[in-house]
C-alpha cells in the first residue's frame, strides 16, 4: 500500500465539503477513547477548525469488559463555523464493540456513518452487550452506513509488520491496544487531518518505550492507508471541513474547564500577589481542578486535600485570614456540606473562592452527570442572612476568566465568592487563546500594614470591605468571629440596632459589588422585541446555537446570557420588561427563573431539562417555537 | 517594635471576661499569660483559634490575634492559617464537646498530620455553654438536661484517641495546679508539631468538682503522678509509692518503697517516647491507678506545614518558570493573523 | 400588719381596672427572675386573664454579678381581652438592681411604675451596671413613678421573723435569695393575684428543705402585706384585670414552645403508632425541645445525643427506614449542617422530620435572640433539586398543631417536612388548652407487611409516596440510596428519561401535598380591599393586634398568616391577588416576600426587622400606617 | 418464613457487580455471603450499610436490606437503624476513605457507643471511587493524582485509631485470605458490640500490590502473624518464629525457636483481652515486625441499644402513665363554662 506522507493533506477530489461535523468516539473503557478524541481534537485544532468536545465516561472505576455500563465515548464537533456545543446528533459514529454500538445507535443521524469494529462481535460481546442477536443481522442498522473491518485483526497485522514481538518488548495484548489508533487513522483520511501531531505527541508519550509508539504509528498509518484505498474502491465518503475564518490569531492550546478554573485561580492569586492555598477534598466532577493545581507547587501554590469538604473550607477561610487567598472548591453535596462555614466567611468577611461543580442531584444523585440545580443552595444554602457573590462560567475558556474575576471580587470587597460551574463545562474541552497574563490588570490588596492606625471597622468607604489585617503584623492584633460583632469596635456585640446595621451593611456590601459588574448586554438579537432567552452558565452554547439558527429563519428571539447571578446587572430587570415573552432554559426544575420573577415580577417561564445531559440545539429550537406558537 | 519583655499582663485583652464566677477557665486563662510571657512570645505572632463553647471564647481575652471560629472547626482554621503562614505561633483553644465530639475528625486529622499548633482541650465533662448536657467525656450515669436518667455511652479518654491517632506530644494538666500547667504549657510550646494538651478543668455550674476524687488537696498526692522524662514514676505523700511495669504484663502497678523489698530502682522511668507506657499511663483514670498529669509523650515527627514549605522549595529551586509557561506546556498551535 | 388571707382577692375601692398590662421581672441572672415571672404567669392564668410571656435569659452562662449582660427578665402582658404578644412596652418594671434598670428603662412606658431594690443600690453595683453617677439622683426617673424599697433588707426582716438560722438550716445568704418572692408579694398586691398557686409550688419545690419554702413563702407574705399598707398610706396604685371572658373553657397549663413541639412530636408519632427516635445535637435555642423528650423514656421515645447535627439527622433517617419516626432537631447552624443529608431523605424518601428553631444569625450570629432568616434554607438549602415540604409554628402553642401536622405529612407522603419554629416561640410560654389525645385522630402507616408483594416502586396512586417496607420483615428486601433510582425497579438508573422522570416525581409529589392542606383563610379583615398584611410564623401576635389595633381605627386592612410555606395553600395567590397592596413582615431581609413574588408575581413588600427582637406592635402599626400613607 | 439453610448463593443479589475486574472486593463479597450462611443469617433481618466509595457499593450485591448511604455517614445511619429496632442484624460497609477521611467521627463515636454492629472497612489505602487520590491510610511518599510529588501527610492505623476510641473488638483481614477472612468475620458477627475489621484490599486500579509485602504468597508466612487467643504468637515457615515481650520493656521482638534457648514456653501467648497487646500488634507494620491478623482485640462491653432498652424498660415498668398524664402533669387549672 502507497504511503501518503504523514503531513499531507490530501485534496481528494470527491471530499464533500461541510460547514461542520460531529464525530463519536466510543468503546469500552479499555480502549483508549478518551485519548483517541483528544487527539482528534488536536488534529482539527491545528487545523484551524472551530471545534467543542464532550468526553462521556462510564460511572463505575473500570466496569466489566464488554458492558453497556462499561462504554466510554468522546465526542467532538467542529467546523468553519463558530461552534457552540458539541453537537447534538452525529454524523460518524465510531464504536469499537456491540456494547459502544448499543449504547450510541440512538444518537447517530440518520443516513450517518458508523465504522465497526466486527473484531469485537463475538457472540459473548454481543451477549455482554444486552443484545439478543446480532445487531448486524436483524436490520436495525438499515438507517446508516455502515462500514465493518475486522479493526483488531488489521491492527495487530498493522502492528506485525514491524517485526516486534513479545521478547522485543511489545506483546501481544499491546499491540492488540493500538486497534484505537488504527480507528483514528481511518477518521483522520475521511476528514482529512495531519498525523503529524499525534505521532509526535506519542513519541513524547512513549519516549521510554519507543517500540510502544512505533507500533502505534504503525496502526494509525495502516487505518489512514486503509480509508484512502477503501475511497477509491468502496466508494468510502471523505469530507473536508474548511478553516474557520473568524478565528482570532494568537497562540493556542486546548483546555478543560477544569484546568482553565485552576489556571484562573493561580492567576488571580498571582495577579493579587497572594499565595494560594486552595483546599479541597476530592469529589466527581470536582477533583480536576485540586489535581491540576496540585502540579503547580512550584508557584507556590499550596494544595490542601481536607478529611472532608467542612475541613477543606474551614482552612480555606483560615487561609484567607491569615493573608492568602483561600479557595475551596468541591460539587453540589460538598457544597451543602459547607453551608455553615461559609456563613462563617460571611460574618468574619473573608476574600474566600467557593468553586462548586455542579452534578445532577438529589443527594449522590447521579455523580458524572451534569446539572445546573445548585444555584438557589449558592444562593440562599445557609443559616440566616448571609448574601455572598455568585458568577457563573459559561464555557471551559470561560473558567479561567470567572475565576480570575471571582478572586478580584472577593479580595476587592473582603467577601466569598461563589462560581458555578458544572460536570459538562469542567470536563470539556475546547481550544483556547492563550493569554499573556503579564498583560493582565493586577488587582491591589486591601493589605493593612504595620504600624499604621487599626480599627478592624474601618471599613472602605466605596466597597464597604473591612481593612485586611493580617497576623503577624504589630499592633493589629484583634478578635473576630462569627458572633455578631460591633460596627464601632469589631467586637462581639448582641445590641438590637448594632445587629440591625451589620446586616444592613453585609447586605449593602454584596448590593455594591453591582459596581464591578458591566451592564448586562444582549448576546445576540433585538434589545427588545418579542421574545429573549435567558441562560446562564454551560447552556450558553446550545442556547446561542440554537438562536442564531432561529434568527436566520428569520424567528424575532433575542439571546440575554447572565454570568453575574448575584447581584444581578443593574440593567438587567429593563433590559427583560423589553420583551413580551422571556423564556429560561435552564438543567434544573427552575431555579434562575424564580430569581427573575422576584427580582423583576416579569413572567418569565422556564424551559427545564433533568435528564443529566446537556440540552440539544433541535430540543431548543423546537421549545422556543412551541413557545411562541402558545404565546401567540 | 520593641524588645521590652512583655509581662503576662501584656498578653490581657481589654474584653470583659464573661466565664461564670469561679470557673477553672480564668486559672488557665492565667496560666497560658504567665507561659507566653516566660516564652517570650510576640503578641502580633501568636494566634487563638478556637471554635464555640464557654472554652472558645478564649481568644477574646487576649491581646493577640484571636479567631472564634464555628463548632468543632478550629483545628482546620488552624491549619488554614499555618498553610498560609507557618511562622505564626498558633494555638487552638477547644472544650471536650468541640474537640471531641462534633470537631473528633478534625482534631483527630490535626493530630496525624501534625500541625505545629498548641491544642489546648479544656476539659470539664459537660457541655457548659448549652447549659450542661454530658459530654463524650462525661462518665456513665451523668446526669444533665438530656440524660436526666444517667447517661449510658461510654466516655472517650481524650489522650487515647490522641494517641490513637498518632499524636507527637501528649500532655495533661489540671487547671488548679498552676506551676505545673504553666510548666507543661511551655513544653507544649515549644514543642514543634502538634502539641495536644489536656487540661481538667471544673465547670462549676453544670459539673461542679468532677474531678475532685484527684485534683482535691488532699488528694493530689496520692491521686495524681506528676511525670517527667527520665524520672520515676514516683507519687504519694513524700514519694512514697511508685509504679512500675508488672512483670511479665503490658500493665502497671504500684509498689511502696521500701515494702517487700522495693527500692527506687525498681521504679519505672518515665519515658516520654515510649508511646506504649503513655497509653497506659494516660488509661490511669484514678480508680486503682493515679491519673497522670504532665508530658506523657513527646516524639517529634515530620511537620505538614514545614514539608509543604520544603516542597515548594524543592519543587521551584532551579525553576524560572512562570505562570505563562505553565499556560503554554503541552501542545500548542499558532493562529496566524490573515 | 394584719395577714391577708392568702386566697383572697381583696376588692380594694381604689383598683383600677384595666383591659390589660405588660409587667417586666428584671435582675441579676441569680436573682431568680424567670421563676418569679413563671409563678406570676400561673397565678395570672389562674386568674384567668389571658396572657403571653416572653424570658429574657442572658447569653452567658453566669455572667458576673451586677453586670449589664448579666440581665435577666421575664416579661408579661395579660389581660382580659385576647392577648397576641409578650407586649411591646411595659406598665411595670421590677428592677432587682441598678444594670436592670439601666437596661430596661428605655422599655418602660412614660408615667410607668418601677419598684426598686434600692438595697441593690451600692456605689459599686451602680458602676458595674455602667451607669456614672447613681440615676436616682440625676433626674433620669422623673418621667415614671418609682418605688423605691430596700428589698434586701425587708426580705432579710421577713424571714427573720420565722425564727430560723443557719444552725437551723437557713444560712443568711439563702434569706436573702427569697427577695424576689418578696417582689412578687408586692406585685401580687398591686395586680390582685392570688398567692395559693405559688405557696403550694413553694411547698412542692423545696418538699425536702421546708425551711427554704417557708422562707420564701415569708417574704412573698410579707411584700404582699407591705404593699396592701402602702395603698392605704402611701396611695400605691393597684389594679385590677377582669377575667377573660373568651377563654374556652376546659383543663389548662402553661407551655413553652420547645414543650409544646416535643409534647406534639410525642404524640403524633402515639397517633401513628410508631416509635419516636429523636436524634439531635445540643444548641441554642433548639435544645430544650432535645431536653423535654428526654425524659420521656417510659413512653418508648428514644432520644440520641449525637456526636453533631450530621450524626443526628443520619441517625434519624436509619431510624425512620428501620420503621420508627426518625426526627432531628436543631438551629440555623445545624440545620446548615444538615443539608446534604436532607437530600439523602429526599432521594429515600424517608418520613423524616426537621425541626428548625431558628435563632440570629448569619453563622453563630446571636444564638439566644431569635429572627426568621432560615426560610429560604430550608426551601433551597440543598444541592440539586430537592424539594421537601416547610410548616412554620405561629405561638408556642401551635408548636403542639405543627408537630402533630408534620408527623401525619411525613409518614403519609414519605417525605422530610421541616418545622420552623424560632428562638421567641420556643422559649416563650402561654396558657395551654390540654387536649385529650384520645380523641385526636389516628393516622394510619403506609407499613408493608410480610409475605405482600413487593416492588421499591409501588406507589401510593394518590400521595405518590413509596411503600414503607422495613428491615426485618421476609421477601421484601431491596436496596435504596442516595443515587438516582430506577422508576421501575427502585435499583441505581443513571438512564437520562428516568431521572427526569424521578425529578418530576418528586416534585409532583411535594406539590400533592396541597391536597391535606386547607385552603388559606384571611385571619381578620375582608376577603379583599386595600392592604393586606401577610406573616408566618411568631409573628403571628403582634401581626394580628396589630391590625386589630389599625381595623379598630377604621383602617382597611386585612391579615393572612401563612402556616404552609411549602407547599403553599392552593388558594394563596387569589386570595392575595384581591388586594391592592401587599405587605410582608418578617424577622429577615425579606425571605417569604421573595417566594410570594417569585409564585404570584404579585408586588409584595417587605417589612423587615433585623435586631434579634420580635416586632413590636406599635412598630408594625407605624409601618402598615406609613406604607397605606405612601401608596396613596 | 421457611427453616432451608440458606447457602452463600441465597445471599447474592440479582445486580451486577460493577467493580473493576480483579478488585479485592469482589473476595471480601464471597467471603461475608460465606458467613452469612455459616452463621445461619436470615436475609430479611440482615441490612447493609454503606457510605460512598467503590467498597460503598457492597449493599447492592447482597440480597438482604440494603441502605448506600452519603459519604462517611453510614455509622450514623446504622446507629438509626439499631435505634429504632435493635433486633436486626446490621453491617456497615466503608472504605478508608468513608471510615477515616470525612466519616471519622462517626466511626469513632459509635465504636465508643459500643453500638452492636459490624464494621468492616475495606482498606485500600486510596481513594478508588475518584480515582485515585491518596487516603488517610495511604503511606508518606504515595503519588496520586493530588500528591504528584509524593504525599507528605502520616497515615493513619484504622485499628489503632479504633482502640483509641475505646473499641471493644478489633481484628484483621485480607481480601486474598479466604478461609481466615470468613473465620474473622464469624467472629465479628458472634460478638455482641461493634465489632471492627479492617480487611487489606488490593485496588487493582489505583493502588495495585500495595499490600503484596505482606501478602504475595511467599511472605504470608514470614510477613502475617494470624493470633488467636490462647495460642501463641507463632509465625514463619513452619511456625519457626514467635513473638514476646522483650524482657524489661513495653514491646514486642520476633525470636526464633530453637535458637539463643528458646523454646515454646517463652512465646506470648495471644489475650485478646490486652487492650496493651492489641495496641501493639496493631502497630506492627510489617517492617520489623509481621502485620497481625486475625482477632487483636476482643472484650465485651455495654451496648448502646441494649442499654437505651433496658432504661425505656426500667422507667417503663409499672407506669401506667400515657401521654394524656404528661400533659397534664405539673400545675393545671380549669377554666369553667360559662
Ligand atoms: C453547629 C453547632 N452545633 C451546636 C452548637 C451549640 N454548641 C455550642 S458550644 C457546644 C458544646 C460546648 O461544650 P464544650 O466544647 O465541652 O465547651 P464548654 O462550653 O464545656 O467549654 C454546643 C453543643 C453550635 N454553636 N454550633
Ligand atoms: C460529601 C461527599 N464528598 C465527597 C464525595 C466523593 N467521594 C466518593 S467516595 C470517596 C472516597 C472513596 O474512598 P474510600 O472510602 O477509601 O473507598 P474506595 O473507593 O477506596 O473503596 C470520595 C472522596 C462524595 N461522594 N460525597
Ligand atoms: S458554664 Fe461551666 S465552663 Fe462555662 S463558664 Fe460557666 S463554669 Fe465555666
Ligand atoms: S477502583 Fe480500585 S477499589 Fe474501586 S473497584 Fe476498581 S479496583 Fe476496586
Ligand atoms: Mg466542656
Ligand atoms: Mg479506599
Amino acid at each position: 500500500m502507497p504511503e501518503t506522507p504523514l503531513n499531507a493533506q490530501i485534496k481528494s477530489p470527491s471530499r464533500q465539503t461541510l460547514e461542520s461535523a460531529v464525530v463519536r468516539f466510543s468503546g469500552d473503557s479499555g480502549d483508549g477513547m478518551q485519548i483517541t478524541g483528544g487527539q482528534f481534537m488536536l488534529a482539527t485544532a491545528v487545523a484551524q477548525n472551530n471545534l467543542s468536545t464532550f468526553p462521556d465516561y462510564p460511572s463505575e472505576i473500570r466496569a466489566p469488559i464488554g458492558t453497556t455500563f462499561g462504554v466510554s465515548a468522546f465526542q467532538i464537533n467542529f467546523g468553519s463555523r463558530v461552534i457552540k456545543t458539541a453537537g447534538d446528533n452525529f454524523d460518524v459514529l465510531v464504536a469499537m464493540n456491540p456494547a459502544a454500538l448499543k449504547v450510541e445507535l440512538a444518537g447517530l443521524k440518520i443516513g450517518g456513518i458508523i465504522l465497526l469494529d466486527v473484531g469485537s462481535f463475538q457472540e459473548r460481546n454481543i451477549h455482554r452487550a444486552n443484545y439478543e442477536i446480532d445487531p448486524r443481522t436483524d436490520g436495525s442498522l438499515d438507517a446508516y452506513r455502515v462500514i465493518e473491518l475486522d479493526i483488531s485483526k488489521l491492527t495487530l497485522d498493522a502492528v506485525a509488520s514491524l517485526g516486534l514481538s513479545k521478547e522485543k518488548g511489545l506483546s501481544k495484548k499491546e499491540a492488540l491496544r493500538c486497534k484505537n489508533f488504527w480507528a483514528l487513522g481511518f477518521v483522520y483520511w475521511m476528514f482529512d487531518r495531519l498525523r503529524t501531531p499525534t505521532v509526535d505527541w506519542l513519541k513524547t508519550k512513549f519516549a521510554k518505550r519507543p517500540q510502544i509508539a512505533a507500533a502505534n504509528i504503525a496502526a494509525l498509518n495502516a487505518g489512514h492507508a486503509l480509508a484512502e484505498t477503501m475511497e477509491i474502491s468502496d466508494g468510502l465518503s471523505s469530507f473536508s471541513v474548511a478553516k474557520a475564518p473568524n478565528i482570532e490569531p494568537g497562540l493556542y492550546r486546548t483546555i478543560t474547564g477544569a484546568e482553565a478554573m485552576a489556571w484562573g485561580l493561580a492567576v488571580g492569586a498571582k495577579l493579587a500577589d497572594l499565595r494560594l492555598v486552595f483546599c479541597s477534598y476530592p469529589i466527581t466532577p470536582a477533583s480536576p481542578v485540586l489535581h491540576a493545581l496540585s502540579h503547580m507547587v512550584e508557584h507556590d501554590i499550596v494544595t490542601f486535600q481536607a478529611e472532608d469538604e467542612i475541613a477543606a473550607v474551614c482552612a480555606a477561610i483560615g487561609a484567607s485570614y491569615a493573608g492568602s487567598l483561600g479557595v475551596t472548591s468541591s460539587s453540589g453535596p460538598g457544597i451543602a456540606l459547607k453551608g455553615e462555614a461559609l456563613g462563617l466567611a460571611v460574618s468574619t468577611e473573608q476574600p474566600l473562592v467557593v468553586i462548586n461543580t455542579q452534578r445532577a442531584g438529589p443527594s449522590t444523585g447521579l455523580p458524572t452527570k451534569t446539572e445546573q440545580s445548585d444555584l438557589l443552595q449558592a444562593l440562599y444554602g445557609r443559616n440566616g442572612e448571609a448574601p455572598i457573590v455568585v458568577i457563573a462560567a459559561r464555557s471551559p475558556g470561560d473558567c479561567f476568566n470567572v475565576a480570575i474575576e471571582a478572586s478580584k471580587i472577593a479580595t476587592k470587597y473582603m467577601t466569598p465568592v461563589m462560581v458555578l460551574s458544572d460536570g459538562y463545562i469542567g470536563n470539556a474541552s475546547e481550544p483556547w487563546l492563550i493569554p499573556d497574563i503579564d498583560q493582565l490588570e493586577k488587582f491591589p490588596i486591601n493589605l493593612h500594614k504595620e504600624g499604621e492606625y487599626f480599627d478592624s471597622t474601618v471599613r472602605d468607604e466605596v466597597t464597604l470591605a473591612r481593612p485586611w489585617a493580617i497576623p503577624g503584623t504589630p499592633n493589629l492584633e484583634h478578635h473576630i468571629g462569627g458572633l455578631e460583632k460591633s460596627y464601632e469596635t469589631g467586637e462581639i456585640s448582641s445590641d438590637p440596632q448594632n445587629h440591625q446595621k451589620m446586616t444592613d451593611l453585609r447586605a449593602a456590601k454584596i448590593d455594591g459589588v453591582v459596581r464591578d459588574i458591566p451592564d448586562q448586554h444582549v448576546e445576540s438579537g433585538a434589545d427588545s422585541g418579542k421574545l429573549v432567552i435567558v441562560g446562564w452558565g454551560s447552556t450558553y452554547g446550545p442556547i446561542s446555537r440554537a438562536v442564531n439558527n432561529l434568527q436566520e429563519a428569520g424567528v424575532d428571539v433575542s439571546h440575554v446570557h447572565v454570568r453575574h447571578i448575584w447581584p444581578l446587572p443593574q440593567n438587567l430587570g429593563d433590559l427583560l420588561a423589553g420583551f413580551d415573552h422571556i423564556l429560561v432554559p435552564e438543567m434544573n426544575c427552575g431555579q434562575f427563573v424564580k430569581v427573575l420573577r422576584d427580582q423583576y415580577l416579569l413572567d418569565a417561564k422556564g424551559l427545564n431539562k433533568m435528564t443529566g445531559q446537556p440540552f440539544k440545539i433541535v430540543e431548543l429550537e423546537d421549545a422556543i417555537r412551541a413557545h411562541l406558537e402558545a404565546a401567540k | 517594635m520593641s524588645d521590652i519583655k512583655l509581662t503576662a499582663k501584656d498578653f490581657v485583652s481589654d474584653q470583659e471576661v464573661r466565664w461564670c464566677p469561679g470557673c477553672g477557665d480564668y486559672a488557665i486563662l492565667k496560666a497560658v499569660q504567665r507561659t507566653l510571657a516566660d516564652v517570650e512570645a510576640k503578641t502580633e505572632n501568636t494566634v487563638f483559634v478556637s471554635g464555640i463553647g464557654c472554652a472558645a471564647r478564649f481568644p477574646y481575652y487576649m491581646k493577640t490575634y484571636g479567631f472564634h471560629g464555628i463548632h468543632g472547626r478550629a483545628p482546620s482554621i488552624a491549619t488554614g492559617i499555618k498553610l498560609a503562614n507557618p511562622d505564626l505561633d498558633v494555638w487552638v483553644v477547644s472544650g471536650d464537646g468541640d474537640a471531641l465530639s462534633i470537631g473528633g475528625n478534625h482534631f483527630v486529622h490535626l493530630v496525624r498530620r501534625n500541625v505545629d499548633v498548641q491544642f489546648l482541650l479544656f476539659n470539664n465533662e459537660i457541655y457548659g455553654l448549652t447549659k450542661g448536657q454530658f459530654s463524650p467525656t462525661s462518665r456513665v450515669g451523668t446526669r444533665s438536661p438530656s440524660t436526666p436518667h444517667g447517661s449510658i455511652e461510654n466516655p472517650l479518654s481524650a489522650a487515647l484517641v490522641a494517641l490513637g491517632a498518632g499524636a507527637h506530644f501528649v500532655a495533661r494538666g489540671v487547671d488548679n495546679a498552676q506551676k505545673q500547667l504553666v510548666a507543661t504549657l511551655t513544653r507544649a510550646h515549644a514543642f514543634k508539631g502538634t502539641s495536644f494538651v489536656e487540661i481538667f478543668q471544673n465547670c462549676i455550674v453544670f459539673n461542679d468538682g468532677i474531678f475532685t476524687e484527684f485534683t482535691a488537696k488532699d488528694k493530689v498526692a496520692v491521686k495524681q503522678v506528676y511525670v517527667e522524662h527520665g524520672k520515676p514514676l514516683l507519687f504519694g505523700k513524700d514519694h512514697a509509692l511508685g509504679l512500675r511495669i508488672k512483670p511479665g504484663t503490658l500493665s502497671l502497678e504500684i509498689v511502696t518503697l521500701g515494702e517487700q523489698g522495693i527500692s527506687a530502682d525498681d521504679i519505672l522511668v518515665h519515658d516520654e517516647t515510649d508511646r506504649a507506657l503513655a497509653a497506659l499511663l494516660a488509661d490511669m483514670n484514678g480508680d486503682k491507678l493515679p491519673i497522670a498529669i504532665g508530658v506523657l509523650y513527646c516524639k517529634p515527627g515530620h511537620i505538614f506545614e514545614v514539608e509543604i514549605r520544603k516542597l515548594v522549595q524543592r519543587e521551584s529551586s532551579g525553576t524560572t518558570s512562570n505562570l505563562n509557561d505553565v499556560l503554554r506546556a503541552g501542545h500548542t498551535w499558532t493562529v496566524a493573523d490573515t
